[in-house]
Formats: C-alpha cells, sequence, structure tokens
C-alpha cells in the first residue's frame, strides 16, 4: 500500500500550519511575507493532491491561477516594503505603530 | 476598433433574454477598455488630455451608470457558465459603478492626496470595478478566486499611493498581510472543497455538496466551506476578521476610504450572496448559526470599538464593521426578502458613507485633520455643510425618515422572521449604542465653539451639490422607498 | 369635510418645517407667521373635521417588500379625535405664545422650523394607524425635541441636556421595537384595526403567557422613555435647558402625553397580560410618587412643574395598569390644559424677570403680574385638585378606578395627591405672595398681550375642562352603563386631601417666604420651623433627599453613565487589541478562524 | 521489497524535507536563510508534486516560485542590506497563545482527516495531460485566464509607481 489522500494531505496541512505560525510570531517583514508564500504553496499542494486523487485536471489548472496570484501578490507586496523601507528604513512589523485611535 | 464597437454595444447590454450571451456583451471588457485608455492616454497622451484624465474617467462612470441603469436586463450566461447574468449580478454592479463614480469624483475635487494628475489613480478604480463586477457574476471558483485577488492587490495599491504619507504606507502593509492570510484561507478552502465535491463549478458544486458533507470527506468538506467563509468574512469587514478596517480606513486618503468602505464591502457581500444562493444553497440552513455569530460579533465589535475613537475615518471603520453585522443579519434570515433588504441597505449605506466622507474629502486640509476635534463648530463656520453632516450621520445611526432607518428595519424584520430573536435583540442594543458616537462628532459641529484661528472653509457649488444629491438619496430613499425595494424584488425574482 | 383633507394635518406641517428650512431661514417674521399658521390651520382642520365626523382618508401602500406591505394609513376613533383636538389646540397656543416669547431671540426661524417639525411628528403619532408608522413618528418626535431642547445649543447644559433626552428616549425605543417584531411575529399584522379584529376574534387566547408577557412589556418600554417613568424619567427635568415654550409643549400636552396615549392606543393588546398591566400600574405608581417627593425640594419654577408632569404622568400611567385608558386619556387631556398654562405662566414670569427662573429670588408677582398670577392660580389649583376644577375630576376618575379594583395603589395615589397639593402651594406662595426679594422681581410688569392671552384660554379651558364631556366621550358606551356614579369615599378623601396639602404648604411658606433673608426675627417661627424641620417636612425632606439621591447616582449613573461605562470599558478593550500591530491582528485572524473551525469539528 | 517501499521512502524523504524547511523559513534568524529555506521546500513540495506524477505544475512550481519568486525576495533583502532580525522576540505567553491556536487548528484538520486512514496512491495519469491541461486552461478558463491579465496589468502599475524613485514624490511637493 502506498502513501495515500491522508498522507499527502497531513504534508500541505503542516505547512500550512507553520506558515500561519510564522506570519503571527515573526515581526520581519519580509520574512512574514515568506510564510504568507509558505501558506498559499500549502494549499497548492492540496490543490495538486485532490486533483490526482480524483483524476482530474480542473485542479491543476486551478493551481495555475493560484501560483501566478500568489507571484503578483509577491511583486506589489515587495514593492510595498521597499516603499516603506525608504520612507522609514524599517522592515519591522512592530515599527508601525502610527495609526492608532 | 472592434474592441471600441464591441465595447459601445457591450455597454448598452442588449443581452437577450435565455441562455448564450455573447462575450462583447459582457460590459466588464468595456470597462477594461475604458480603464486601459484612461492608463495608456495618460502615460503617452497629449498634454492637455493628460491633465483632464480625472474627469474623463469620472463621465465615463457617470455613463456606464446611467447605462446600467436604465438598459441592462437580466437573463443569460457567458463563457460557458463562468459568467452569470442575472438580477444579483447587475444590482450589484450598478452599486459598483455608483461606488466609482462617487469616489473617482470626489479624487476629482478632493485636496486631500489624489490628484487626477496622477493617472493610476484615475485609472486603478476601473480594474477595481472591473474585478469586482466578475465577483459578483462569478459562476465558478476560477473566476471568483481571480477576480477577488485582483480587488484585493488593486485596493493595497489604491490604500498606499500617497507614499509621501507613512500613514497611508504603514496602512498598505497591515492590508497586505491580513489579506495574504485570507488569500490563503480561501485558496486551502477553495482546494478542501474541490478535493471532497470534485468541481469547481458552483452548479455542479451545489447538488454535490450536500453529499459530500454527508459522506465520509465530510469534514474536510466542512473545513473547505469555513475557510472560505473566513475570506469572505474577510472581504466584508466581518468580526472576529476586521482587525485591518480600522487601520485601513485611517491611513488611507479619504476617497479612497470611501470606495473600499462602500464598494470593497458591497463586492464581499455580492461574493457571500452568490456562494449561499449557489455552491453553498444545499447547506445554507447549516451555515446559517456560523453567520448569525459572525454578525452579532460584528455589531458588538463595530458598535462598542467606535466609541472611543478619536478621528472619523477610523470611526467610519468601525461603524462600517458594525453595519457589515446588520447587513449580515439578512444575510443569516436566508430568506428573499433577506437579501432584498441587504442590497437596499447597501444603496442606502453607500448614500450616507458617501455624504460624510465626501464632505470630509472636501474639507479635510481646510480643517486641519479628520479628527473629531477638527469638525468643532463646523456649524458656526459652514452652517450648511454641518447639516449635510448631520443627515449622513443620522442615516448612519438608523433614524427616521433616512434610509438608514429603513434599513435596519427591513433587515431586523427579515432576521426576526427567521427566529433569530436573540440576533435582533443584539442588534437593538448596538444600535442604541451606536447613537453614543454617532452624535459625537455632531456635538462638536454644533455645539463646541470653532478653533481660534480656523481659515475659512470653501466647497465649491458642483461639489455641494453632488452631495446634496446623495443627501437627498437618503431622504427619498428612507420616505418613498416603494419603487426601489419593488426593482429590487423584481431583478431578483427574474434570475 | 372629505376625508382626504385629512392629509393636510401632515402635510401642512412637514410643508411649513421644509420652507422654513430651505426659503425662509433669513427672514425671522415670516418665519414665524408660516409656522403659526400652519398651526392654526391645522386646529381648524382638526376641529371642523372632528366636528363634521369626516371618515378616515383611503389607506395608500408605502412600502410592499417581499411578503409583507407597509401601508400610510390614519385612524381617527374618538381617542384620536380627542387627543387630536388636544395636540393641535395646546400646540396653537404654544405658537402664539412663542411669537411673544422669542421675539427678541436671534435663531427664531430655527425655533419655528423646529416647532413645526415637532407638530409634524406629534400630529403622526396621534393619527397613525399603524405600528410602523407609529414608531417612525415616534423616533422623528425624538429627534425635533433633540433639536428644540438644544436650541440654545451655546449653553453647555443645552447641549447635554439634549443629548441625554435623545439617548435615553433610544433606550426605551429599543424596547418598543422589539415589541413591535414581537406583536409581527405573534400576530402576523401591524395594523391596529386588523390587530384589534384579531384579538376580538381571539388570536391570543391560547397563547401562553411569558410571550404575550414580553409583547405587552416590549410596547410599554417604548412608553417608558417617553413618558418619562421611572427608571427612565432622568432626561424629562433636564430637558428644562430648551425654551419655555418648547417645556410646554414637551412636557404639557404632547411628547410626553405620546406615551400615555400610545398606551391607551394598544391598550386592546396589553390589556391581554394581566401581569404586564401589573408592572404597568406600579411602575406608574412608584413614578408618581417618587417624582412629587422629589419636586418638594426643588428651587427652580421649571423643574418644580417638570417634576409634577413627571408625576402627572405616573399617574396616568397607573390608571392604563388599572385598566382605566379613558381615565387616563380625560387626565391625559386636563393636564395638557393645567400644564401647559403652568408652564406659559412660569414662562411669563421669567420672560418679565429676564430669565431668572430661582424661586426664591421672585416673590410678590401677585400685584406686578396680575393676570399671570390669577391664571397660574387657576392652574395650580387644578393641578393641585381643586374641586369643581378640571383636575378634581380627571384625578377623582383614576382614584375611582383603584378603588374599584381595591388595589393599595389608592393610597400610593392620595399621598401622591396630597404632595401635589403641598407643592404647588408651595410654588405659589414663595413666587407670588409676600414681596419681591430682588430688584428683578419688585420691577416686574405683566407681560404683552400676545402673551396673556394664550394663559386666559387656556386657563378657561383648565377650570372647566372637567365638564366639556371628554370623559364621557373617551369611555363610549361604558359611560352610560354606570352614569350614576359612584360614593363617596373617593370625593371626599380627594378633597380631604387637597386641603390638608394647600393648608400646609401655605401654612408653612407663608412665614418662610421672608425668613431666610431676615433671621433672628420671630424666634417661634424658628421654633415651628424646628417642629416642621422634625417632623413632616424631615421625613419628606430624607426622602425626597433620598430620591434626589438616588436619581442623580443610581440612575444617572447606572443607565446613563454606566451603559457609557461599561460601552467605554469595551471599547478599550477593543482599543487595546487593536493596539497590538499586525502580527497581534494576524494572530487574532487565525485565533478567529481556530475558533470557527473547533466549532465545526465540535458540532 | 517492492515498489511500495521505495514510494514510503521517497514521500517520507520529502515530507520531511518539505515540512523541516518549512519550519526553518519560520526559525531561520536572518532572512537570507529564511528564504533559502523557502525555497527547498518549495522544491521538496515539487518533488511530492512529482512522486504524484503532476510533471506540469512540479515544474511550474520549481520554476516560478524557487526560481522567480525566491531570487526577487532575495534580492529585495540584498537591495535593503538586511541584518538577522535582532531585538525584542516574542514573550512565552505569545508563544503559547501562537501554539494553542496552531494545537487546535491541527486537532480540528486531525479530525477531518482520521476517517481517511486507508492508503493507497491516486489513479494513473492520463496519457495526455498537458494536452488537457491546456484545452481546459485556454478554452474553458478563458475568462480567469483574461482576468489574471488584468491583474497582471495592475501589479505592473502598482509596482511602478509605488518603487518610482523620487522619494517623498517631488512632482506634488507635498511635505
Amino acid at each position: 500500500m502506498s502513501p495515500g489522500l491522508l498522507h499527502y494531505l497531513a504534508v500541505s496541512g503542516l505547512i500550512f500550519l507553520i506558515g500561519l505560525a510564522g506570519v503571527v510570531v515573526r515581526r520581519n517583514i519580509i520574512v512574514v511575507y515568506m510564510c504568507l508564500e509558505l501558506m498559499l504553496a500549502a494549499g497548492v499542494l492540496a490543490m495538486v493532491v485532490f486533483s490526482r486523487f480524483l483524476g482530474q485536471t480542473d485542479g491543476q489548472v486551478f493551481v495555475f491561477f493560484i501560483i501566478t496570484v500568489a507571484a503578483a501578490e509577491v511583486a506589489v507586496g515587495l514593492a510595498l516594503i521597499v516603499a516603506l523601507f525608504r520612507a522609514r528604513r524599517t522592515t519591522r512589523l512592530d515599527e508601525l505603530n502610527t495609526l492608532r485611535f | 476598433m472592434i474592441g471600441l464597437a464591441s465595447g459601445a454595444m457591450a455597454a448598452t447590454g442588449l443581452a437577450p433574454a435565455g441562455h448564450g450571451m455573447p462575450w462583447w456583451q459582457v460590459p466588464e471588457f468595456c470597462w477594461l477598455l475604458v480603464g486601459t485608455v484612461l492608463l495608456l492616454g495618460g502615460c503617452w497622451g497629449p498634454e492637455p488630455l493628460r491633465g483632464r484624465a480625472g474627469a474623463v474617467s469620472t463621465a465615463f462612470f457617470g455613463l456606464m451608470f446611467i447605462v446600467g441603469l436604465f438598459f441592462w436586463r437580466p437573463g443569460g450566461e457567458a463563457f460557458g457558465g463562468f459568467y452569470r447574468w442575472d438580477g444579483l449580478a447587475i444590482l450589484f454592479k450598478r452599486l459598483f459603478l455608483f461606488g466609482g463614480l462617487i469616489a473617482s469624483w470626489m479624487m476629482l475635487r478632493s485636496p486631500d492626496g489624489p490628484r487626477s494628475e496622477r493617472i493610476e489613480y484615475v485609472a486603478l478604480p476601473w480594474f477595481a470595478v472591473l474585478a469586482m463586477g466578475l465577483m459578483a457574476s462569478a459562476g465558478d471558483f476560477a473566476v471568483l478566486f481571480v477576480s477577488l485577488e485582483t480587488l484585493t492587490i488593486t485596493s493595497y495599491i489604491l490604500v498606499s499611493l500617497e507614499r509621501d504619507r507613512a500613514t497611508s504606507l504603514e496602512a498598505g502593509i497591515k492590508y497586505l498581510i491580513m489579506g495574504g492570510l485570507s488569500a490563503a484561507f480561501l485558496v486551502y478552502g477553495i482546494a478542501l472543497l474541490y478535493g471532497t465535491c470534485g468541481t469547481l463549478r458552483f452548479d455542479e458544486m451545489a447538488s454535490r455538496l450536500p453529499g459530500a458533507l454527508a459522506g465520509e470527506l465530510g469534514p474536510v468538506a466542512r473545513a473547505g466551506l469555513l475557510c472560505v467563509m473566513v475570506a469572505v468574512a474577510f472581504k466584508v469587514a466581518a468580526a472576529p476578521f476586521q482587525w485591518w478596517v480600522p487601520d485601513v480606513y485611517q491611513g488611507a486618503p479619504v476617497p479612497i476610504t470611501g470606495f473600499l468602505a462602500v464598494a470593497s464591502k458591497a463586492a464581499g457581500f455580492a461574493v457571500l450572496l452568490r456562494l449561499l444562493w449557489g455552491p453553498f444553497a444545499g447547506v445554507r440552513e447549516a451555515l446559517v448559526p456560523m453567520i448569525a455569530w459572525l454578525a452579532a460579533a460584528s455589531i458588538v465589535v463595530g458598535n462598542f470599538g467606535a466609541l472611543s475613537q478619536r478621528n472619523l475615518k477610523r470611526l467610519m471603520g468601525y461603524s462600517g464593521v458594525s453595519h457589515a453585522g446588520y447587513l449580515l443579519m439578512g444575510v443569516a434570515a436566508g430568506t428573499a426578502a433577506g437579501v432584498e433588504a441587504v442590497i437596499y441597505y447597501l444603496i442606502g449605506y453607500a448614500a450616507a458613507v458617501f455624504v460624510v466622507l465626501g464632505l470630509l474629502a472636501g474639507l479635510v486640509d481646510r480643517l486641519g485633520g479628520a479628527d473629531l476635534r477638527h469638525l468643532n463648530g463646523l456649524a458656526k463656520r459652514e452652517p450648511g455643510l454641518a447639516w449635510l453632516m448631520l443627515v449622513g450621520l443620522a442615516s448612519l445611526a438608523g433614524l427616521p425618515p433616512l434610509v438608514g432607518f429603513l434599513g435596519k428595519w427591513l433587515v431586523f424584520v427579515a432576521a426576526f422572521q427567521a427566529g433569530l430573536v436573540w440576533l435582533v435583540i443584539v442588534a437593538c442594543v448596538g444600535v442604541v449604542a451606536s447613537l453614543y458616537y454617532y452624535l459625537a462628532p455632531v456635538r462638536g459641529m454644533f455645539f463646541e465653539p470653532p478653533p481660534p484661528d480656523a481659515p475659512s472653509l470653501e466647497l465649491d457649488i458642483p461639489y455641494r451639490t453632488c452631495i446634496s444629491v446623495l443627501m437627498g438619496i437618503t431622504i427619498i430613499l428612507g420616505v418613498a422607498p416603494g419603487p426601489v425595494v419593488a426593482a429590487i424584488g423584481g431583478l431578483l425574482a427574474g434570475q | 369635510m372629505p376625508g382626504a383633507l385629512w392629509w393636510l394635518l401632515l402635510l401642512l406641517p412637514i410643508g411649513s418645517a421644509l420652507l422654513i428650512t430651505a426659503v425662509l431661514r433669513p427672514y425671522r417674521v415670516a418665519s414665524a407667521a408660516v409656522s403659526v399658521f400652519s398651526a392654526g390651520a391645522c386646529f381648524m382642520l382638526a376641529v371642523w373635521g372632528v366636528a363634521s365626523g369626516a371618515a378616515a382618508p383611503e389607506p395608500v401602500a408605502w412600502l410592499r417588500a417581499s411578503d409583507w406591505v407597509v401601508m400610510v394609513a390614519m385612524m381617527l376613533d374618538p381617542l384620536a379625535e380627542v387627543m387630536l383636538l388636544v395636540v393641535t389646540g395646546v400646540g396653537f397656543v404654544i405658537h402664539v405664545f412663542s411669537l411673544g416669547y422669542m421675539s427678541d431671540d436671534p435663531g427664531r426661524s430655527r425655533f419655528f422650523g423646529g416647532l413645526s417639525l415637532f407638530m409634524f411628528s406629534m400630529t403622526g403619532i396621534v393619527v397613525s394607524g399603524n405600528l410602523v408608522m407609529t414608531f417612525i413618528f415616534w423616533e422623528l418626535v425624538g429627534v425635533s425635541s433633540y433639536l428644540l431642547i438644544g436650541f440654545w445649543f451655546e449653553r453647555p447644559s443645552a447641549a447635554a441636556a439634549a443629548n441625554k433626552a435623545f439617548i435615553v428616549n433610544r433606550i426605551g425605543d429599543f424596547g418598543f421595537l422589539l415589541g413591535i417584531l414581537a406583536v409581527w411575529g405573534t400576530l402576523g399584522d401591524l395594523g391596529f384595526g386588523p390587530l384589534r379584529a384579531k384579538i376580538e376574534a381571539g388570536a391570543l387566547d391560547t397563547a401562553p403567557w411569558l410571550p404575550v408577557f414580553l409583547m405587552a412589556l416590549g410596547l410599554f418600554c417604548g412608553a417608558v422613555g417617553k413618558s418619562a417613568q421611572v427608571p427612565l424619567h432622568v432626561w424629562l427635568p433636564d430637558a428644562m435647558e430648551g425654551p419655555t415654550p418648547v417645556s410646554a409643549l414637551i412636557h404639557a400636552a404632547t411628547m410626553v402625553a405620546a406615551g400615555v396615549y400610545f398606551l391607551c392606543r394598544v391598550f386592546f393588546l396589553i390589556e391581554m397580560s394581566v401581569p404586564a398591566l401589573d408592572v404597568i400600574a406600579w411602575t406608574g405608581g412608584a413614578t408618581a410618587l417618587v417624582a412629587a417627593l422629589i419636586a418638594v425640594r426643588q428651587d427652580d419654577i421649571k423643574r418644580v412643574l417638570a417634576y409634577s408632569t413627571v408625576s402627572q404622568l405616573g399617574y396616568m400611567v397607573m390608571a392604563v395598569g388599572l385598566a382605566a385608558p379613558a381615565a387616563a386619556m380625560f387626565h391625559l387631556c386636563t393636564h395638557a390644559f393645567f400644564k401647559a398654562l403652568l408652564f406659559l405662566a412660569a414662562g411669563s414670569v421669567i420672560h418679565a424677570l429676564h430669565h431668572q427662573q430661582d424661586i426664591w429670588k421672585m416673590g410678590g408677582l401677585r400685584t406686578a403680574m396680575p393676570v399671570t398670577f390669577w391664571t397660574f392660580a387657576a392652574g395650580a389649583l387644578a393641578l393641585a385638585g381643586c374641586p369643581g376644577l378640571s383636575g378634581f375630576f380627571s384625578k377623582e376618575a383614576i382614584l375611582e378606578a383603584a378603588h374599584e379594583t381595591a388595589s393599595p395603589l389608592l393610597w400610593l395615589g392620595l399621598l401622591t395627591a396630597f404632595l401635589t397639593a403641598f407643592y404647588m402651594s408651595r410654588l405659589a406662595m414663595v413666587a407670588f405672595f409676600g414681596e419681591g426679594r430682588e430688584r428683578r422681581a419688585r420691577e416686574a410688569k405683566e407681560s404683552p398681550a400676545v402673551m396673556v392671552v394664550p394663559l386666559v384660554v387656556l386657563a378657561v379651558l383648565s377650570v372647566v375642562g372637567g365638564g366639556l364631556g371628554i370623559y364621557g366621550v373617551l369611555r363610549g358606551e361604558a359611560a352610560a352603563a354606570d352614569a350614576e356614579g359612584h360614593g363617596w369615599l373617593v370625593p371626599a378623601l380627594s378633597f380631604l386631601v387637597f386641603a390638608a396639602g394647600v393648608g400646609t404648604g401655605a401654612w408653612l411658606y407663608r412665614d418662610r417666604e421672608r425668613d431666610p433673608l431676615r433671621l433672628g426675627a420671630l424666634r417661634d417661627k424658628l421654633y415651628f420651623d424646628e417642629v416642621y424641620g422634625a417632623t413632616v417636612v424631615a421625613a419628606n425632606g430624607r426622602l425626597a433627599q433620598f430620591w434626589d439621591w438616588f436619581d442623580h447616582f443610581v440612575i444617572s449613573s447606572l443607565f446613563v453613565r454606566g451603559t457609557g461605562l461599561v460601552a467605554g470599558g469595551v471599547g478599550n478593550a477593543c482599543r487595546f487589541l487593536q493596539g497590538v500591530g499586525a502580527s497581534g491582528y494576524a494572530f487574532l485572524f487565525a485565533a478567529g478562524a481556530a475558533l470557527l473551525l473547533l466549532w465545526a469539528a465540535v458540532r | 521489497m517492492d515498489a511500495t517501499f521505495f514510494e514510503w521512502v521517497l514521500f517520507w524523504t520529502l515530507a520531511v524535507g518539505a515540512v523541516g524547511f518549512a519550519l526553518l523559513v519560520v526559525a531561520g534568524r536572518s532572512p537570507v536563510s529564511s528564504a533559502l529555506s523557502l525555497a527547498c521546500s518549495m522544491v521538496f513540495g515539487a518533488g511530492l508534486m512529482v512522486q504524484l506524477r503532476a510533471y506540469f505544475i512540479a515544474a511550474v512550481q520549481v520554476l516560478v516560485y524557487a526560481g522567480a519568486v525566491i531570487v526577487l525576495f532575495l534580492f529585495i533583502i540584498m537591495l535593503m542590506d538586511l541584518r538577522a532580525e535582532v531585538g525584542r522576540r516574542r514573550g512565552a505567553l505569545g508563544l503559547l497563545a501562537v501554539a494553542v491556536v496552531c494545537v487546535s487548528m491541527a486537532v480540528a484538520g486531525w479530525r477531518a482527516l482520521a476517517p481517511l486512514a486507508g492508503g493507497g496512491g491516486p489513479p494513473p495519469a492520463a496519457p495526455d495531460e498537458v494536452r488537457q491541461f491546456g484545452r481546459l486552461l485556454f478554452a474553458d478558463n478563458v475568462l480567469p485566464l483574461e482576468v489574471t491579465g488584468v491583474l497582471l496589468l495592475v501589479v505592473m502599475v502598482g509596482v511602478v509607481v509605488l518603487c518610482r524613485p523620487g522619494g517623498a514624490d517631488g512632482e506634488r511637493g507635498r511635505p
């Protein structure tokens, strides 16, 4: 018996949770952003796994869209981070605290 | 050339009743065309044109809105069912165009940040409205996901475009991280739903989801359902996924805040309704308790969070969270009356928000800021404007005879009818509490003295007229709701 | 009169309000003229309509949602007609009076605009044919009273009072809205006519008691807010910050009476729940007593009248709770006459004394302002329940109802009546008798005719109001059934109580008036003072002090500030959470998602 | 010792690699090591896809993610010359809270997945999967594909505007 749906999904779920924990724990915006990418990658993996186990190709087409969107988000996100770094000389989330009541 | 012609035809939306709608009748193509032409013209066009790009964009928004209002008829679908053209889609598209129209008008006139000579401010709303339109028409999770992300990414850019202001960038970053998180949840949720139902099409999923939930993979499907709902709750700014709202509303330029508060929230509700009356129709009953809890949490967090705010934009953020709660009540009712109420509420909310934020956008630099204390003595400096602001706030607070009252009434009745009595009680408490913070600016405007060396306020006549018209809408829709409610009902029934 | 003309009742005042706001703001005389004209026309219209017995106009569909319709409908039964006459009549008189009172105020246009809006909303409540309309006009009354109480918005106290009135009313309206929804949920209709038909057909006969009780209580909540019953009475005395005609309008005939009128209007619903009637009766009784106790200690002429109003409203609500809505309405009408009169007379005094409101700085006005004095005396006597005047009859009707049901509330009512007579005679003695204690009081002159004539009109009504046959109209066929009258016990007791109250007050304050200023003049007087202090008034004073404290600290803090505090606490918690920064948001977001997932997994 | 055994060995290698490097992304001290760990995690993830015989997507994953995106990250990190993350770390209480949230989500996930304890690989891939993929992408899913075009246009505009030199926006002249 070879590895089944459960095993692949467990890997993807673990990566998702690790990414989530990283988003919360890390303070560096760039690293936080990498963790977000990790979460998206977990989604990609789950999608591929399901697509293959269902024997369909639709899921993989959707994966294509996910990857495109993720790349787009990275581009905009990094542009924002660069702009922020230029303006504030920081990439730390906990230093972003000017917006208060 | 062909594109232009097809765009013009698309704008008229001469879609025949029944199925099958040629791609060139999809109005989003027309909007895409306008946005692209504006972008290119703004970059390389002749100088006099570039200076007028904002006015041109506003005019086109107006044109499209009028076309949408008078010529669109429901019925049909395009792209093999990926694109729906029904009453729900039409109603929401009109709302988006209205939001785009007022927001671009505000950008055109507002001294706050965005200027019409900056072409990205002119073109990006078109792409955002396009994405919203597709969200409202989505017939497949691929369309939904891609258009939702397009809207979100456009919003990041719009929020942080004022990059010489640190707050703007900070808001952008916070929005970016929270948006990324919600995108991750959306992706994972879609993956789980796809895995259990074996399809991404809405219509197919509607028939397969109940079976999937009952089957071996039921818990997986349920987790997927919840992940998708989390992402939608993020989009409509419902608690406990609302954390980004106050910061983003405060940090963004005022016209953008208005655009987000109205159009982006409406887009979230379009998706929610689309999902609950599409792929999730079979499990709507099971989702009602969750939506009701989200509604209650939003009402409590929004209303009580707003109490201690000192910045009007931030206050509008919290108030937006509470309004998301009231709107979710209508959704939780799960009835046709509930959907009608939600759409009516959204229209009234849009008008009232634009009255308040429109005034703020026009006055913010003369007032010296958007804090509540900056409004002090407005009644003595400019009584007319103070009264306009008063009407806007009163409508948001739900006072009759304004539309805010009627919208709340309809929503409450729908929830009550569905047996959500506890939720109605919570909402009533929220409405009472909301009076405290809506009265705070009123009190400042009417009862406090103006700052000693206040510059004179000036707002040109067209701008005043525009705001007055919006105020008129809040009054007319509150006094004579009949035709609009009937139109909404008719469009939804024809779906 | 053709039935369609009834619509003018609503169109005239709203038209006037819009005209004044939109066009006539700079023209003060024109604004006042338009407003007074619309009020007068409404009154004539009401008289004409009632006299000719015109039928209610055809209802119009206002809103059709998917499966229900809201109509704009009028309901014009004797109850509404009587109330309509009172509201438009008193409203008109007050409009005329305002011409004089507000003659030198720069914001006169705004004032008359607000007054017209108020008349529109109030008339709307009276003629409304269903609960939705009632609720909308109900809220509109709140809005317009907010504008009127806060009219002198330069004063911080006026702003605070306006806010307080508005918010406290909204707390009541919250219950009201729930009550309306409950009615709709249990009976499936909101029109008064259909509702009554359904109940007469036995729609609630088999219903369990709790929902019906809650429904009735919800409706009562609205009345508690608007009619200033304990514990939501705190806004009314503060609302005295508004101009005096506003006080007369709000505290006499209209806004505060709206609650009682509404209770009578939906009495057929409320009476389906006996426990709810008990709650109503005891709330009313408690209000009557508490407010009368507080009134004994007040020094501001308008505050005495305000607490007295609260007390009388408690009387009316008690009558509703005793299943005697006709008596409540009767007292409402007579009270409208004499309380409007008292307020306007107070206004005349205040106007003559250049906005002096402390009674201890008045005195001797009896000779300086004879017409004001005599009309005030008529009103005070009517309020105190002097036999033969209107107040006596209506109060007696209520006490009779208490007597019939053998309720202990009879004694409570009598005690209140005693206190009423007592503080009214105190007020009259201190303000009008003796000699002026201040220059302004000594130099006071009678007010101009435009202010005096309304006083006389209202005084006549106060005197003869009890014999106009209002009670008969209100009671309908029931009046014929037991027309021969009742025993002598209740009238005798009320007379006794009246005499005792007036006597005590006159006796004590006749000496008191110059006493505080000339100490040591008469030792024995001081001795009496000590006896007085040790006995009657000390007890009174302590109680009154207690209630005053209760009023300020418990109720104000608990309900008004307490709500604010709780709200502020939650707000601060939100602020704290909001202050944690972006990674905190991410954590809270994830925690929310985890909660949802767990909830789904557990279910 | 048959094919199944090797499949398990391969699976565990790839799974441990993917999860382990994901952990390193979170735990790494410097952004550079995080970025490299991310790339490795992606590559191992792509390996899992290969094991599932989803070759095309695996290739896209390696090219787009491990190639383009990670390079972008590294480029930005180098551009900003970021050192290792210094200063306050999260307190024990914060970590505990995070752990509670993650564990509760894991529990919920485990409950969802528990019924799937049985193994068994996926059905064999269709021989012309890439062709099918192309047809699905360019014929059926043409609408979302066009929207991604719009998205890329928006992103282009956004990146240009946000990163345009001129610091405090000389053309506007606002302080």
